[in-house]
């Protein structure tokens, strides 16, 4: 699957090197883009890990960990040993993932129903669940299923079984909304999707663990100040990057 | 002797009544079994509450149902998706009442109506709207919310093999929520591709036996919705 | 299955006919032996049911069901479409049902895990069930599994799950015990399996249904008069035969 | 890599400790696991709560275990058997705990375990002893006893064919307990008797997947605790 994923790694990232985030002062791109954030978030998919995709950016992290790391992933449907997209002609429209797109199945792939898939999520046999998001508090609240507004159809899926019981929970998600807004808050205004939830956050500017104490930068995004992420995250910023702390 | 067998899908729905709940199987149009539902539609018996995952695509299957106003209320987890738009135009409009389940919620819901566990607790939903006005209840420091066992007058759902005694096998994802549809429903009724002799699918393979089945209906080459929609079908 | 019922009915039969009701004036049996009253049971399992027995007199019905009738037995351990005994020397210990007796499979059977069987059981699934008996009440209480002994080791097994879940339970008991005590009481003595949940008796005396107004006879043992039976049943005793409503 | 393969029944339970609760599949001798309760009796760790629909027969497999002091409590549905004197014993002389439970509402107790339900209501042993000091609650007119979920340490499980991902098919009735106690232990050890290519179990027919199990032990021709009874043997 890896060598694949490398494969399809060179032929999307070209077209995908626009979508860091637009610096307002030169209109230059700066941050990581997409494929960036989904490959650092890669890096922490141990060897061995049964790994639950959320739809987006998310989906392509599996894309990127790094060779000789064995995952296997779990789509909620009821699927376990998800393997990549088929060719084009080869879609099975009863093969599909929790986005209900076409999927295949690696050897040692296994199906079963939903209550049993669900029991995965519940019962805490997942290892990793890697999501997007409207909103992360700084306490690790996650909002990432309803705006709440009032013509909005409510829509949520299996999000608020898989914070609940995966044991846990990386997100993936532009530090910014399209206006400007941080996406790291203090305190949600969106609907819940679960409390206290999220370990870890991958924006295009850092990567930053939740903790007691706040959001805890981990790492920097090449050419991004720790000042540049203070100003643009509500909620307690705290430096915790290797560098920061042995050699201060 | 039991043969659990039917002609027709006409056949197979011809007792559903209006005001029935009815659980529909399929996870998009994987597990859907179209053309029982376009047998509903043929019924056109009003006020269903239906169950099922999400509220179908285009003008075919249960968009065409819900279209064709015999559904009072759904309860499922994601009432939308890619080419739905029958549902969030009549829920805007006021005239379908919804039901929002997280959708393993949904799932234990339904396996707990089928193995009589009237009501159970989980963390799911804790601390979110969708728990609101439900029992919290704190176990070993955390806490849960109590939810009930959903049951069905009918289920509708799609297997790949089955025999005259109901034993059924699905295929890859479309198994989805028909084996927990079939314990929670009084009367299961299931389409099926195959249909097999008594004692040729191997015991150990069976997913769901056959007696949480009801009714068979064989259709050999059933209808795909999304080749339906992309064609730009309705029904009836 | 039912020719080979058949078969296994005549051989049983000449051996069995002495275990009836000792008549205590004559020394003469009288009423329904073992046998009988396993094949006036099966008379009400109708074509197509599910159906459970107990060990004992009750796993003796699968061989007298009328033949034409198609009947499906549960074994909760996790079976369905159990058959008959296998020959000797051909029993396998991985195939065995709730007694621990090895079984077969018939066409058509499936194999699942407990929580599985017993959600067949719990969710009323199973049509019929049939149990032996310590005690069973006027208002259909049953105690089957325990004499509440200090010194007895409790075992319930799946006892409490069948009464509460399958849909009709039915009893097979001798009508008294062997110190001459009546099994069939205004109220039980001994703990409890399950309250109000039995439907109908098979005694060797008679068929009696639980009813609001107490035991209703609907049929009597050859021989056996209503006065017999009221004499060795506690709690109300109801006449409730055909032909004693439709003749009288 | 994934491998979940371990090389013999002794490094399996090697960190099995003292007070573990310990969940062993079977009913009867179907699914006993009797090299992996043999590796556990070598190993001695002692006051080990044990999960079981029974308590063993002979002095073999988990009525050794019993025998040779390890188990402090057991908790099952049917603890006397026939050719079954150890536990009966033990536990007049009040050398063993016992907490008795209904068959039904233990395998139901083990999958919510699994399956993340800390809580359920059943209707089974309502108005029996069994019920004595637990929670009684109406649903829709019918009284249910609130039950918990039921979690473990460790399952030492036997299974027909397996993978190295974890993969479990199992033979007959003797799949019994084994793919509940797999959702429901922290660690859970199947013995199999044969070991397969991954791949080589067709997705559709796998019971247990590899997420719920653990380490996978090889024991091709495991012993039939009935033989060894029947032989008058005991362990060690």
């Amino acid at each position: 699957m890896n060598k694949k994923s490398s494969s399809m790694n060179k032929k999307s990232s070209s077209k995908n090197e626009k979508s860091g985030t637009l610096n307002q002062k030169n209109g230059t791109v700066i941050g990581w883009n997409r494929e960036q954030m989904a490959r650092r978030a890669a890096l922490d998919i141990p060897d061995g890990a049964y790994v639950n995709l959320g739809i987006g950016i998310p989906e392509k992290v599996a894309q990127y960990v790094p060779e000789g790391r064995e995952v296997i992933y779990h789509t909620e449907n009821g699927l376990l040993g998800m393997g990549i997209a088929p060719e084009p002609g080869q879609e099975d429209p009863e093969l599909i993932n929790a986005g209900k797109k076409a999927v295949t199945v690696i050897p040692g792939a296994s199906f079963f129903h939903h209550a049993d898939s669900f029991a995965m999520i519940r019962g805490q046999h997942i290892d990793i669940c890697v999501l997007g998001a409207m909103q992360v508090s700084a306490c690790g609240d996650l909002a990432n299923w309803s705006t709440g507004a009032a013509d909005a159809i409510p829509a949520v899926g299996g999000a608020m079984d898989l914070v609940a019981g995966v044991k846990t929970i990386f997100v993936i998600t532009q530090h910014c909304t399209k206006n400007g807004d941080s996406k790291l808050v203090e305190s949600c205004s969106y609907p819940l999707t679960g409390q206290a939830v999220v370990s870890r956050i991958y924006t295009d500017l850092a990567v930053l663990d939740v903790t007691p104490e706040g959001f805890r930068v981990l790492e920097l995004a090449p050419g991004i100040s720790m000042e540049y992420v203070r100003d643009r995250t509500e909620g307690n910023l705290i430096d915790g990057r290797l560098a920061n702390v042995v050699g201060a | 002797m039991i043969d659990k067998q039917v002609g027709s899908a006409a056949a197979a729905v011809a007792d559903i009544f209006d005001g029935a709940t009815v659980m529909v199987g399929g996870f998009g149009e994987a597990g859907s079994p179209i053309e029982l539902i376009h047998a509903l539609i043929d019924r056109g018996v009003k006020n269903l509450t239906v169950v099922n995952n999400n509220t179908g695509s285009g003008h075919v299957g249960l968009a065409a149902l819900i279209e064709n106003k015999q559904v009072g209320k759904m309860i499922c987890s994601f009432p939308r998706t890619a080419n739905s738009t029958v549902f969030p135009d009549l829920y805007r409009a006021g005239e379908i009442e919804l039901e929002l389940v997280p959708q393993g919620t949904l799932a234990e819901r339904i396996r707990a109506g089928g193995a009589g566990v009237p009501a159970f607790y989980t963390a799911t939903s804790v601390g979110t709207p969708l728990a609101e006005g439900k029992e919290l209840r704190n176990f070993e420091g955390r806490d849960y919310v109590l939810e009930h066992g959903l049951k069905a007058d009918f289920a509708l759902i799609k297997c790949e093999r089955a025999d005259r005694y109901g034993n059924l096998v699905y295929n890859k994802t479309a198994r989805n929520f028909g084996p927990i549809m079939a314990m929670a429903a009084e009367t299961t009724i299931a389409q099926t591709g195959l249909q097999l002799e008594v004692g040729a699918i191997d015991p150990e393979v069976i997913v769901t036996p056959g007696i949480f089945v009801d009714r068979i209906v064989t259709v050999t080459e059933p209808a795909q919705e999304s080749r339906l929609v992309a064609a730009g079908r309705s029904y009836p």
